[in-house]
């Protein structure tokens, strides 16, 4: 196999290596393994680690490290919010809204609370891809308990307005969810400001490991959940198991990281689109998925005339998404650009091309004309367009 | 999960579709179906297939069986193009079975060549 | 602080040093750190990781790589199992049955159930903790659909007769989950063999990392189970969100070290325990709470005239459980000791040593030397026995 | 999650009970209440205290409250102790809110000194 060029920051990054070099220290026999609900001395260390790594997420979002619940990541951090809101306050009403452009992980959950019986809004995008807030007032009922956006999009990097969005659903006395998965660490949040109840993200997206995230917790009147499952108690019984702490030590040291290089990250990820988007300009037939006023790390472009998967094979040995991650396994076009107005044709035939923090010119340029390359060989032999 | 979905035999033929295209003012036949478009054109030489070319729209593995096709069938008798199998390709290279309805569009293709 | 001498196994260990090296490759810029939902390159190199973990995992069990769901930990895996095998059966019927001595994930699974309006039936256990036969088959309704048994009980090392439990469950067509944290890859497991439908692990007592768990689910007729949250169809919607590849690979080779070495280290525990209960024996007024026939790696024993938190502090730096670890933090009695027919002050007076496989003859001394020496001293400073 | 539950007094008190013991023959009460048990043994030189003892089976903060209030009034006038009030212990070890009780039980057994 060839080397691979990696464009796919947006389903998953490396860990940073400073972090790789911090985690011996953490899991080995002589780092700070032990259980941090141990009352003991070596659980104390690594209750330490813990207690740092909450201060660290924390103030990368602007809240109390005691507002975060350490979960396995957003998606069941996702759940836990948007299931465990529902259920907790279905006695007061069963009304919930969300966008059809959310994640599986968000989209999902609402059809299990559909299930239930709950009663879901789904809100179509602008054909910008942002909810207007007209649409969501109209939307708000006196029963409804629950709304669930995303900051940014992960298959598009469209990046919705959460202060106007949370100031209107306070306004009503509806909890607010939302899935910054693609933001934490990459957008400024400040969920102090923003009147935000539950915030879901994730280690993996920032150069932190898989199998960590956490859900911000307003913990204001009104804001509980029910847990998704049982046991010893750790978390305040909202979400129990051991602590992995030497991963919650690599989320928090992730999230300091992405703190401190955010608007270093950001201008190198805006400068890297503009090559890309500059060196593939001229390629006739592309629709451009991607807003200019979106996260600059995604750029998603389609080509109606060719098939997705010929075109992602046809651009090995570079590592590019179609449609999100998760669907890429199966064979779906993809919902998310179905609802911002794409056909069939053009959501198969959609690469996600997604930035990181090591991505150089070298693998854009490489990217770009790789991508010119396998649209005109699958195009030139293609039949014309007289069926 | 995913392993490679694609065999050596697959992403050889993908890589290298020598025999795609067209030519020019010789029996030619398209078939649209399944989500796949492809584009046969046969030149003979008596009962012999003197050249066989394809243009398509498809998956990998449906393209590659459309360049397995051509690159197989040429200096053959028609004949023997005429009863060729989609099953025969699908075990070759091969074609998942989600994937076989692809393969038969081609033998439709196939079919209706000189029809 | 001084050097903590860690004997608390039981609650979790250290990562080995083999898997600590081999983290890099799986977690950096360079290794096999992709999605591996992902069709390219490198989600693929990723998807391999996993596929050799199952099959390390698998062959520990004694089942196929196909019939592992990955979680978060034990926890999860207990609750995806009980609530998850108890809600989808509901409609056929809601009798489940378990025992107070499970560990909390267990418990409260079932106290949860308990709330959705299942029946639950808890078999106290024998006076050497286990549970008879005979009383479970008594339990069993036409109407149950559900037990949980655990393989080797955390505070006191206590071995259920799972091949028994096994056959009764299923000749009466009962499901049964098998809570297997503290055995997996210390004792012999054969799902092949005994029909176990459902079966939880996690890594992190196997000098694995801390985060990552599994649930073995036979897939036979009937064993289908509900999701605990919903998301990106991963896992066949059993259990979504991204596959922590480098995690489960470490998984994997903790199982595959723990399988090579299950000899060698039941001998190496079974030694240090002897060494361990021949230096305490004479020590009077003490309650041996772990049986002869238990898991060697746990020493569970008791004075109920001390008080437990004195206890543990005078230990230092010993690193022991006073209770299971789940409940240090707070300070109720062990429920498990009680059920096994300890008053509270026994059960409070409760520390449970556990062995490892890199503890030492030195260590052992040590704790029995240290164990002495703070009870003399507690016992010293205590009034008489005339309240 | 557990961060050191212990004040580096409470570590040094516990850890050395020097007023541990009985004193044979002095002024002894007792009392056993919230789950914990503590003696104390009150000699008299005039209105001072010439020695306080105590023994205790309970917690770490209470085992360090009993022995810093021996080691406290030692040389003080009887009065004082009597006067000795649970919160002064509470904030100076200090002792975690939801073990003041506790201490309560110590400033019973001193209220009861030669009562
Ligand atoms: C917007 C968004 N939400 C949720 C998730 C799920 O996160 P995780 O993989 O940590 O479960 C992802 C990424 O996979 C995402 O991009
Ligand atoms: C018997 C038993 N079950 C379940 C668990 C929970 O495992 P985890 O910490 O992986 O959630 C543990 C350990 O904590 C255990 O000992
Ligand atoms: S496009 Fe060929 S199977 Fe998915
Ligand atoms: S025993 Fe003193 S508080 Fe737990």
């Amino acid at each position: 196999m060839t080397a691979p060029v990696y464009l796919d920051y947006a389903a998953t990054t490396p860990v940073d290596a400073r972090i790789v070099d911090a985690l011996p220290g953490w899991l080995a026999a002589d780092g700070a393994f032990a259980n941090p609900s141990s009352t003991h001395i070596a659980g104390r260390q690594a209750a330490a680690l813990v207690a740092t790594a909450a201060e660290q997420v924390a103030s990368v979002l602007g809240c109390e490290p005691g507002q975060l619940v350490w979960t396995s990541g957003a998606t069941e951090s996702d759940n836990l919010a948007i299931l465990g809101a529902a259920r907790y306050r279905a006695v007061r009403g069963r009304h919930v809204v969300t966008m059809p452009t959310e994640h599986k992980a968000v989209t999902d959950a609402f059809r299990q609370l559909e299930r239930e019986g709950f009663d879901v809004t789904w809100l179509a995008p602008s054909p910008d891809g942002r909810l207007s807030l007209e649409a969501l007032r109209q939307a708000l009922r006196d029963d409804t308990q629950l709304v669930s956006i995303m900051h940014v999009n992960n298959e598009t990097g469209v990046v919705q307005d959460i202060p106007g969005i949370a100031s209107c659903c306070r306004d009503r006395g509806v909890l607010l969810h939302v899935d910054a998965a693609q933001s934490f660490g990459k957008l400024p949040i400040d969920v102090a400001a923003w009147p935000v109840d539950l915030l879901s993200i994730t280690a993996h997206k920032i150069y932190g490991p898989k199998g960590i995230g956490a859900l911000y917790v307003s913990g204001r009147p009104g804001s509980h959940i029910a847990p998704l499952f049982h046991g010893g108690g750790q978390q305040g019984g909202l979400r129990p198991g051991t602590l992995p702490a030497p991963l919650i030590a690599a989320f928090g040291l992730a999230a300091a990281i992405a703190a401190d290089s955010m608007h270093r990250d950001h201008d190198h990820l805006s400068r890297l689109r503009k090559r890309f988007r500059d060196a593939i300009r001229d390629i006739p037939g592309l629709r451009h998925n991607s807003p200019d006023a979106g996260f600059p790390g995604i750029v998603n472009v389609s080509a109606g005339d060719v098939d997705g998967e010929s075109l992602m094979l046809a651009l090995e040995p570079l590592c590019v998404a179609s449609g999100s991650a998760c669907n890429s396994a199966r064979h779906e076009p993809s919902g998310v650009l179905r609802a911002l107005g794409l056909d069939d044709a053009e959501a198969q035939g959609a690469i996600r091309f997604s930035f990181g923090r090591q991505t150089t010119d070298r693998e854009i340029d490489f990217a770009a004309a790789r991508y010119r390359a396998a649209l005109a060989k699958l195009r030139e032999i293609a039949p014309g367009d007289a069926a | 999960m995913v392993t490679d979905p694609y065999s050596a035999e697959v992403r050889r033929l993908f890589a290298a579709p020598a025999h795609a295209g067209t030519l020019p003012g010789a029996e030619t036949v398209r078939a649209v179906a399944q989500g796949v478009d492809v584009e046969l054109s046969l030149a003979r030489d008596g009962d012999r297939v003197s050249a066989l070319r394809f243009r398509a729209r498809g998956c990998p593995h449906f393209l590659a069986a459309a360049e397995a096709l051509c690159a197989g069938y040429e200096g053959r008798p028609v004949a023997e193009l005429r009863a060729f199998r989609a099953a025969e390709l699908v075990e070759r290279l091969p074609v998942p079975i989600d994937k076989t309805g692809r393969i038969l569009v081609l033998e439709d293709a196939v079919r209706s060549l000189g029809a």
